[in-house]
């Protein structure tokens, strides 16, 4: 008994260790190669529900993918480790950005005002980029011919740029004095 | 070949035992053994070793003439190799002579003795050797053991673009310098608060219900807020986004989404 | 204390998994960039050792090396994980190990000056091998007609040896006492 516990602890050890340095998934096949003797699927069962249990409330996590088992960072890890080579972050289009700063600004108000606004269509994936971050939202109807829905900036989006309300937007009354360039720069 | 196997040279994990013991040796050997040989001074050392001299006292003759032997296998088999062989092969030449001849004057100085020299190399050489093989025996990556290498997946999650509220001015300052509308566009910051409040208004209302037009008012904000509703209230109806209703003066006010007069009896029909 | 405490098990838990996921060893400057706030490089020396405790006894150990820590699997997992991956790394040539030992200890210096100390030329191929496994690099050029290149050991030959530093390689034998071992040991 006492040996055989000390085997299972020890079969243990090596899977969770060729599972940590293995660049690929392995599946039960994979792991029995590990052993001399031929082990049974249920005790590698056994072992790695074991292995999941011990790695509880650890930083990885042990994953059942469908070419076999990996050990891989629990995704509240992520942030911290995307610090280490961060990429550079995505940008909106300048589109996104003018009809985000409109609805912003201007809202409620519809596709078509913004469109009048940017003097050029808005297309549906700017829309559906906006609303899918959860930033707008259609918040009522306009009462013309096609009933086109009232755009509006959500509370979400207040909370994502660290504002209070709207009127935290940076000011624009000062634009009278700014000197609009002829072109927009860049 | 009489020895029973005992390794006599370093050849990483492998003893190197059938060596020739002397000269009379059939060249296909030779052969088969000077590619064991990373050199000119590797095949010297093996020599000095296998002949057990005393390495600071070299005879030359005895090495210099086996080692002729050697060159002129190599010679036979590869000529370009045997350009090194041969140049040590003249080294040693040049230092038997030089010991032949009488020594008329003792020790000019800086002149060097060729055998110093050599010994020197071969010093060198011999330490190096020694010093790749405790190298190759370190516990090295990839050979003797193996780096973690977890899985870190990125795409699980998905970065998103970073907005600050200065992005936005930048978008409207370019949007304003393309369109030359700058007038038309002006907002003022108290306009904000309204139009942000008609938002709530309509979000509020978007059930399609009436609502009294006292719920449309938190009171526990303050009177700016109070007045901003208000303006927002007002507002809406002039766009003709919400209807306000009353039975009879003093009478509750009714509010709801202008859009629901047309909705509702329709939803009241099915 | 209790949530300093807390705060310490939870730096450990990111560092952990960074050093598990981490493709290249971490040194204490990439190990603070893990963090929004500011680690004393002392507290990390404390949870690394630590970190080291923890894993007394599994088939894992950290080691520090020249370019920083990194976790690996204990020598004596290797026969285990050979199994997985029967195809060995060959065992290196003794005229590419000769050039790599001449180069660790010598280096900086030419592959001129190297054939010297060899007695014999060294192929274009020895060397391509060693700046293939990122072991050597060229580090400048000797100001001698032709401008030959200095060949150095890179971090990756100490980390990959398990090294922390060149002064960690083995001695070399004295020039003195250099008796050829009887027998090529092992």
């Amino acid at each position: 008994m006492q040996s055989s516990l000390h085997d299972r602890q020890h079969i243990q050890t090596i899977i969770e260790t060729a599972l940590l340095v293995s660049a690929e998934p392995l599946n039960l096949h994979d792991l029995k190669k590990l052993f001399a003797e031929e082990l049974r699927a249920e005790l590698l069962h056994e072992v790695l529900e074991a292995i999941q249990q011990a790695w509880q409330g650890k930083g990885l996590e042990l994953v059942k993918l469908a070419s076999g088992w990996r050990f891989r960072a629990r995704l509240e890890y992520q942030p911290y480790l995307e610090r280490l080579n961060p990429e550079k972050p995505p940008r909106y289009s300048r589109a996104v950005m003018e009809t985000l700063a409109i609805i912003a600004y201007k809202g409620p108000l519809t596709r078509g005002e913004i469109e009048e606004i940017r003097g050029v269509a808005v297309s549906t994936q700017i829309v559906k980029t906006l609303e899918e971050r959860n930033w707008i939202e259609v918040v009522g109807h306009r009462e013309t011919p096609g009933r086109p829905g009232l755009y509006a900036t959500t509370k979400a989006f207040l909370d994502d740029m660290g504002l209070k309300s709207r009127s935290e937007l940076p000011p624009l009354a000062e634009l009278g004095q700014l000197i609009v360039p002829e072109v927009a720069d860049q | 070949m009489s020895h029973p196997a005992e390794p006599i040279a370093l050849l990483f994990g492998q003893p190197v035992t059938e060596l020739p013991s002397d000269l009379y040796i059939p060249p296909d050997a030779l052969r088969v053994m000077l590619e064991r040989f990373e050199g000119p001074l590797d095949l010297l050392l093996y020599l000095i070793r296998k002949q057990n001299l005393d390495i600071l006292d070299i005879p030359m003759a005895r090495v210099t003439a086996q080692y002729m032997v050697y060159v002129e296998a190599m010679r036979v088999q590869q000529l370009e190799l045997a350009a090194e062989y041969l140049l040590m092969a003249a080294m040693l030449i040049e230092i038997k002579s030089r010991m032949l001849l009488p020594r008329q004057t003792v020790v000019e100085g800086d002149e060097h003795d060729p055998r110093a020299e050599l010994v020197r190399r071969l010093l060198e050489y011999e330490q190096m050797k020694l010093a790749a093989y405790e190298i190759d025996q370190l516990p090295q990556a990839g050979r003797d053991f193996r780096w973690a290498d977890a899985w870190f997946d990125r795409e699980m999650v998905v970065q998103l673009p970073e907005v600050t509220p200065l992005d936005l001015k930048q978008a409207w300052l370019a949007l304003l310098a393309r369109a030359k509308h700058t007038k038309h566009h002006t907002v003022r910051p108290d306009e904000l608060s309204v139009r942000e409040q008609m938002s709530a208004i309509l979000k509020l209302l978007a059930g399609g219900e009436y609502r009294e037009f006292s719920q449309l008012f938190d009171t526990t904000r303050g009177v700016p807020l109070l007045v901003v509703s208000f303006i927002a209230v007002l507002e809406l109806t002039k766009e003709g986004l919400i209807a306000v209703s009353q039975s009879e003066p003093y009478q509750p006010i009714y509010v709801r989404l202008a859009s629901a007069e047309a909705a509702m009896p329709a939803a009241e029909a099915t």
